[in-house]
């Protein structure tokens, strides 16, 4: 297989696993923009939550008995173990059902699933937290990890970019994130009266980052790349430009999923599936995928 | 390897004997097709005299024994406020397969791999699989097979018995434990030098009917450099989108979830579909947004996923050479040509 | 009080299809009692000119969605005729059992659903499924038989998938039959509550004299074809139907009218028993006494007991069939038709009454003309002149206007009409 | 029904809505409602999901205050048009109920004759009756938020679609042709048995009905999502079946009439060949 197998992990009592929900609660709901809301999850049994954990990047199977099961990253900090808490923006037929749902539903919740960033590997490094859109949702989990360990890390700087300032998510988070020695480039594409920031695509604010950096900067930085495909395109073809090796750039791919463990096929990109594969992928893994951008 | 021989009646007491405690499921004659040709379909047989032992192919594979088109996968109790889940991997009994060609135990084996091997295994699919006591049988290529260039002609393991016509009697192949102890229960005898040479001469004869075949030669590399090649957009304007490939095929396993709620709101169940990477919507996510919304393109992955991901993770490809998909095909659109076309081969 | 009173029903309810009542009363006399047909017509008999054969039964079924079934049989059979295709026993026996569970699903579905409301009144079933559950119970699970054995022989229960010129495309597995049979064992009381239940209704006292058409029984209550029949005494060949129905055209209904000896005459459950009484099964004959049902009665309310004792009928009968085919070894199914020039015609006797397809072919088995005659069409000048006299009676007895209106409703309902088929 | 018995249902702890529903029809053969009056196992659960207040094949009493309205039929007549914008302006959510309000239904097959007055003589003769030239489907005069495919619709379906709409779930439809399913039912092709389908351009759901019958599809639920029409052209002539059996298939219920009508003008086709053998 052509990608790599970071955070994939062997797990006792396989064959229950398959179909094995933790049953949880949806502990509180806030709404972030019109159409998202972050969901703050809580497995019921005392015992089983001791022992779920994840990593940053990985994602959940969410699950309303009856209505639909959908695929969802984590959004919050790998080192809180009481609760999860997803972002999740109305799309379909189950955020649709979510989206009306209030404290004390009863969901399931697989997984974790999937790859993660290697953020024991970034150690000692700059790291760039680049995301656009919803991008920021599975970015929040890195960032946590980030802050936690702020002194592991050198130069941090996240940007983010959305098409207006309503879509903006997490802006409670932003002072903290700055507190924290964390650099915060915020770009929208169509400004409102009140917007003073920098108005474009991401890419601009990337520009200043990366322009005239010296070599080792460059050889000592990795980048996190959350968002549409097209947005992660061109970013990761910049940073190349720039100089910072593929494998040290990760991006994470959105595909249909409906098993969430390598069997329906349907998150497949060329014959690499995203769930197991990925969807943390280093962006020259995805380079060899046919059709993965 | 233990071999055996024994006469074509004791075939029958084998068979009465498994049948006295387990579904027996084997090739039998549906009907006549348009042209006079004989139908056959894998159904749960009580009487030895309704197999057809000598049948070319079926229609269908076997899958719909350990990959049903539709299973549940979970159903859920709602009780107000909660709900309880409830899993069945739906194997009550042992199923016998009486009369399975090399190709469709290869195309189990293949499935292992992914439906039993990585990190999840599928127990739906294993509980079954587990539960299989399978005979092989020997067969005749038919001018749609290119087992042989998929190397699925022969079977290695993966079966408990396989038996081979070697006139008036039949040599037997034991791989498994049980095989052995059941077969004690009927008349065998070891083989001889002389069943030896007819078994021999048998097989050789039988490659030597081989017509259709599937240059594999560093087909995954040819397949990543023609990604963009124009044939596939002309067998994707012949491709009906339909599903009918996949559906029959041994080894395509995709599938789809629903969850429904029954009417009375008092239950609800999570269902797997089989599904097929031709079918419009296998790609598309929310919001709308279709990852393959050509044709051509769906059709293309059905390749890249059997003949190149699949030898990539696994060392051998995802087909058998059964050559089902092509024969089902109502466009006529088969491997061996599209292969070819690929390959920049005339067909 | 005012003394002109006009009662108008716009669009009456349980029935199938649009029609409306209107009477006007003055000073106690009646002025006018009119029956309006104001269906839309589909112009299935345009639709199917320049058609090959093998639509027609696919497509003319589509007139009725009650007596879908019955519409496809007719339509097989005009087409057979025209051909000279004769169906097989097997064939026979399986497309009457399908027709008798047509009519037991049909006549249940009026009795229950549309007609019994009435008596216990209320609006529609759904009340009753809280004051009456077992009522409603009982209506569905002999529906439901029907229904299933109707998907079990015709493939589906409307539209049928099976039924072809020739046969049939598939057979029923008889385990199924045997199964089939259990069942309908256990209905056999079912209806008899179904007859006490009817007994408990007071049936309105009406009656005028009129003519019945139905199929002439010859040796069994008839349902498929066969010599055609009325009360009044005439007889004419299946193919000669024209001179049976006489349509006509008149200007308060988008649907033809129909006469024969008389002004009008009517067909349906009524028509058939009391043209063919002694060909009915003893117990069902039995129950039709019961209710003092004999030949002939003109008391067109009565059309519901009629369906009662049709449905005791078709359940005997169909035990009976499905003895005779388990009996029988299971022959190819289908026989190929090979079309040719001519006329054919199918009279089947459909719950509603005798339907009529008659089809012209080329020689190739191309429509060139197509008439259909439906049962409710054959019956809107008797409903006309019953309201009419209805009405009269009413006025001259000095009913309330809402009686008049229960009572005038009850009537068009208990023809069970099936308006948008009389359209087509 | 009484609105009173309403009990307040909830699925997962969340308050549903009971819709009121009101069934109507158009130039139809009604059968559509008889399916749901056909699903006797289910009924009473489909009547405490939704309250029916209008359902004039059933019940005496009605009402204008809806929310979904189901309409069957096509639209033949002036009157049908104005009901049927009352019926819009009412409900808040419209449901094309059957191929004949989706598509015209095998009524629409008057359309291909082009010559009304000739399809009106057919049948009344010199009388004069008041028609539409053609049969049109609902979309045509209104907007429709919901199709439910089929002639006549699957009981099955009908109630998932129910069941869906009271829990706020949308509604998806199969986009993939019959034959996926004809083949989940293991059913042998009939092109195989020497007979012609129009399942592998048609929309399942259905449940692959009729050829589960050995009877090839005729189309009635339309075209499925990115049918390959062309191809079943050629298809059809391969097995030796003439384009008039392609055309009688295509046309029959109106979901495939663009492509019914090209073939149509490619064959040269009169509708009304026989005026003159008459
Ligand atoms: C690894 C991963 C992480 C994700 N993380 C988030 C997140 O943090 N927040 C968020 O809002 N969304 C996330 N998504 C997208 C989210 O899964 C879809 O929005 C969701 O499936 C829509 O479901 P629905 O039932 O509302 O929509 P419908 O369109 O009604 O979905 C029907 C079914 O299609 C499948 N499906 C549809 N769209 C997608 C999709 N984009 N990806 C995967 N499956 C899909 C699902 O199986 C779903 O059950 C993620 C997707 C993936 C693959
Ligand atoms: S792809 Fe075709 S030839 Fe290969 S195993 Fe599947 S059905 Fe057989
Ligand atoms: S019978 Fe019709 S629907 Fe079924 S596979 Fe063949 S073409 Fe497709
Ligand atoms: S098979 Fe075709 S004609 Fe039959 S119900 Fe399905 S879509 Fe309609």
């Amino acid at each position: 297989m052509t990608a790599p197998h970071h955070g994939r992990q062997l797990r006792k009592n396989d064959l229950a696993k398959f179909e094995h929900t933790y049953k949880a609660e949806i502990a509180s709901v806030s709404q972030l923009t019109a159409m998202e809301r972050l969901y703050r999850i809580q497995i019921i049994d005392p015992e089983e939550r001791r022992l779920f954990s994840f990593k940053p990047g990985q994602f959940v199977m969410l699950e309303l008995p009856g209505i639909g099961e959908a695929p969802f990253g984590i959004s919050s900090s790998p080192s809180s173990r009481d609760d999860i808490e997803l972002c999740i923006r109305t799309a379909g037929n189950l955020t649709a059902w979510l989206a009306r749902a209030t404290r004390g539903m009863r969901v399931g919740i697989r997984g974790p699933f999937g790859t993660s960033f290697p953020m024991e590997t970034m150690h000692g490094q700059n790291i760039l937290l680049i995301a656009g859109g919803l991008g920021l949702a599975p970015l929040r989990s890195p960032i946590a990890y980030v802050q936690e360990h702020r002194n592991r890390f050198h130069q941090v700087e996240i940007l983010y970019g959305t098409r207006d300032p309503s879509q903006l998510l997490f802006t409670f988070q932003y002072d903290l994130w700055r507190r924290d020695e964390i650099g915060l480039g915020i770009i929208v594409d169509k400004p409102d009266p009140a917007w003073k920031g920098p108005v474009g695509l991401i890419t601009r604010l990337l520009e200043p980052i990366i322009a005239g950096k010296d070599e080792a900067f460059i050889q000592n930085t990795s980048a996190i790349v959350c968002g549409p495909p097209i947005m992660f395109k061109s970013v990761c073809a910049m940073l190349n430009e720039a100089g910072i090796p593929m494998q040290k750039m990760f991006v994470s791919l959105e595909r249909r999923m409906h098993c969430g463990m390598g069997k329906c096929c349907r998150c497949n990109v060329g014959s690499t599936y995203t769930c197991l594969s990925g969807p943390v992928f280093d962006f020259w893994s995805v380079m060899n995928l046919k059709e993965a951008i | 390897m233990i071999f055996k021989v024994c006469e074509q009646e004791e075939l029958r007491r084998l068979f009465d004997i498994l049948a006295a405690d387990n579904t027996v499921v084997g090739p039998v004659q549906t009907g006549l097709d348009r042209n006079g040709s004989a139908l056959n379909a894998f159904k749960p047989v009580a009487d030895y005299t309704n197999l057809n032992l000598g049948y070319t192919t079926t229609k269908l594979s076997a899958k719909s024994y350990f990959l049903p088109f539709r299973e549940s996968l979970a159903s859920f109790q709602i009780d107000g406020n909660d709900w309880q889940k409830t899993v069945d991997y739906h194997c009550d009994r042992p199923i016998v397969f009486f009369g399975l060609h090399a190709c469709d135990i290869n195309a189990l084996n293949k499935l292992d791999k992914v439906l039993m091997g990585n990190t999840y295994p599928m127990p739906y699919y294993a509980a079954k699989r587990k539960n299989m006591f399978i005979i092989g049988i020997d067969c005749q290529p038919q001018p749609f097979c290119f087992c042989r260039s998929m190397g699925s002609d022969t079977v290695l393991h993966g079966f408990d018995l396989f038996i081979t016509d070697i006139g008036n009697r039949y040599f037997i192949e034991i791989q498994s434990a049980t095989a052995y102890n059941i077969l004690a229960r009927i008349k065998t005898r070891p083989p001889e030098e002389v069943d030896h040479l007819q078994y021999m001469a048998i097989a050789a004869h039988k490659n030597k009917q081989f017509t259709s075949r599937v240059d594999t030669t560093d087909l995954t590399k040819i397949l990543d450099m023609e990604f963009q090649s124009p044939v596939w957009k002309q067998w994707g304007d012949k491709c009906l989108g339909c599903g009918t490939c996949a559906n029959v095929c041994p080894t395509c396993y995709c599938y789809g979830v629903e969850e429904t709620v029954d009417i009375g709101l008092r239950s609800a169940q999570k269902v797997k579909t089989l599904y097929s990477c031709n079918i419009v919507d296998f790609a598309e996510v929310a919001g709308g947004h279709n990852f393959r919304s050509e044709r051509h393109t769906r059709l293309k992955y059905r390749y890249y996923h059997k003949h190149r991901g699949f030898v990539e993770a696994y060392e051998e490809s995802l087909c058998v050479g059964c050559g089902r998909c092509g024969e089902a095909c109502l466009a006529g659109i088969t491997v061996p040509e599209v292969i070819a076309s690929v390959r920049g081969e005339e067909s | 009080m005012k003394s002109t009173r006009t009662i108008d029903i716009h669009h009456i309810t349980r029935v199938e299809g649009h029609g409306n009542i209107s009477i006007t009363v003055k000073d106690g006399r009646l002025i006018e009692a009119r029956w309006e047909v104001v269906e839309t017509p589909r112009f299935f008999e345009a639709m199917l000119v320049g058609k090959k054969w093998e639509n027609a039964p696919w497509i003319s079924g589509r007139i009725c969605g009650i007596c879908s079934i019955g519409h496809t049989l007719a339509s097989i059979r005009a087409v057979e005729n025209a051909f000279g295709i004769v169906p097989d026993e097997q064939t026979a026996s399986l497309r009457l059992l399908l027709k008798h569970m047509e009519t037991l699903q049909s006549h249940v579905l009026h009795l229950y659903f549309l007609a019994a409301p009435d008596f216990l009144n209320v609006g529609s079933v759904f009340p009753l499924i809280n004051s009456h559950p077992d009522v409603v119970q009982r209506a569905a699970k002999i529906k439901q038989l029907a229904n299933d054995l109707c998907d079990c022989v015709g493939g589906r229960r409307m539209h049928p998938t099976r039924t072809v010129v020739g046969g049939f495309t598939m057979l029923p597995e008889k385990k199924e039959l045997v199964r089939f049979k259990e069942r309908l064992n256990e209905i056999k009381t079912d209806l008899l509550d179904t007859a006490e239940l009817f007994r408990s209704f007071a049936i309105p006292d009406f009656s005028r004299e009129t003519e019945f058409v139905s199929l002439q029984g010859n040796g069994a209550y008839p349902f498929i074809g066969g010599n055609l029949v009325s009360s009044d005494g005439v007889v004419k060949k299946e193919q000669e139907y024209a001179a049976m129905t006489n349509e006509y055209l008149v200007e308060q209904s988008t649907s033809k009218w129909s006469h024969l000896s008389r002004p009008s005459f009517a067909v349906g459950a009524l028509a058939r028993l009391n043209n063919n009484f002694a060909l009915l099964n003893p117990a069902a004959q039995e129950v039709s006494v019961s209710f003092g049902l004999k030949p002939i009665n003109h008391n067109p309310y009565m059309n519901n007991i009629a369906q009662l004792v049709e449905c005791v009928h078709v359940v005997l009968d169909s035990l009976r069939l499905i003895d005779e085919l388990l009996g029988m070894s299971w022959k190819k199914p289908r026989h190929p038709a090979v079309p040719k020039a001519g006329i054919g015609v199918g009279a089947v006797e459909v719950p509603r009454g005798i339907l009529y397809h008659c089809y012209e072919f080329d020689d190739e088995g191309r429509i060139v003309r197509c008439d259909c005659v439906i049962p409710t069409s054959q019956n809107h000048a008797n409903i006309q002149h019953d309201l009419s006299a209805l009405a009269e009676q009413c006025a001259s007895q000095g009913k309330q206007d809402r009686e008049i209106e229960l009572l005038a409703q009850m009537l068009v309902r208990s023809y069970d009409p099936c308006i948008s088929c009389s359209v087509h | 029904m009484d609105a009173s018995q309403a009990q307040n249902r909830t699925y997962l702890g969340m308050p549903l809505a009971r819709p009121r529903v009101a069934f109507f029809e158009l130039s139809s053969c009604e059968g559509c409602q008889l399916q749901i009056v056909n699903n006797e196992a289910n009924l009473l659960d489909f009547l405490s999901l939704v309250t029916v207040v209008n359902f004039r094949e059933a019940m005496t009493e009605k009402s204008d205050a809806y929310d979904i309205a189901f309409v069957e039929g096509s639209v033949t007549r002036a009157d049908e048009i104005e009901r049927l914008a009352v019926i819009r302006k009412n409900a808040k959510v419209l449901v094309a109920f059957g191929s004949c309000a989706c598509f015209g239904g095998v009524t629409q097959l008057k359309n291909r004759f082009k010559d009304p007055a000739w399809v009106k003589k057919q049948v009344y003769g010199d009388r004069s009756i008041q028609t539409n030239d053609t049969a049109r489907p609902l979309e045509d005069f209104v907007s429709v938020d919901l199709r439910i495919y089929g002639c006549p619709v699957k009981k099955e379906e009908v109630e998932k679609i129910v069941t869906h709409v009271v829990l706020g779930r949308s509604i998806v439809q199969p986009k993939y042709p019959v034959c996926m399913e004809c083949k989940e039912n293991e059913n042998t092709c009939l092109f195989d048995l020497g007979e012609p389908c129009l399942g592998p351009v048609t929309r399942g759901g259905c449940d692959s009905w009729c050829p589960n019958s050995r009877f090839g599809c005729w189309g009635c639920r339309g075209p499925a999502e990115d049918a390959n029409v062309g191809q079943l052209q050629v298809i059809m002539k391969q097995y030796g079946f003439t384009e008039e059996t392609l055309l009688d298939r295509l046309e029959c219920f109106g979901g495939f009439a663009k492509d019914a009508e090209q073939l149509r003008t490619n064959m040269k086709l009169s509708p009304r060949r026989h005026e003159g053998t008459k």
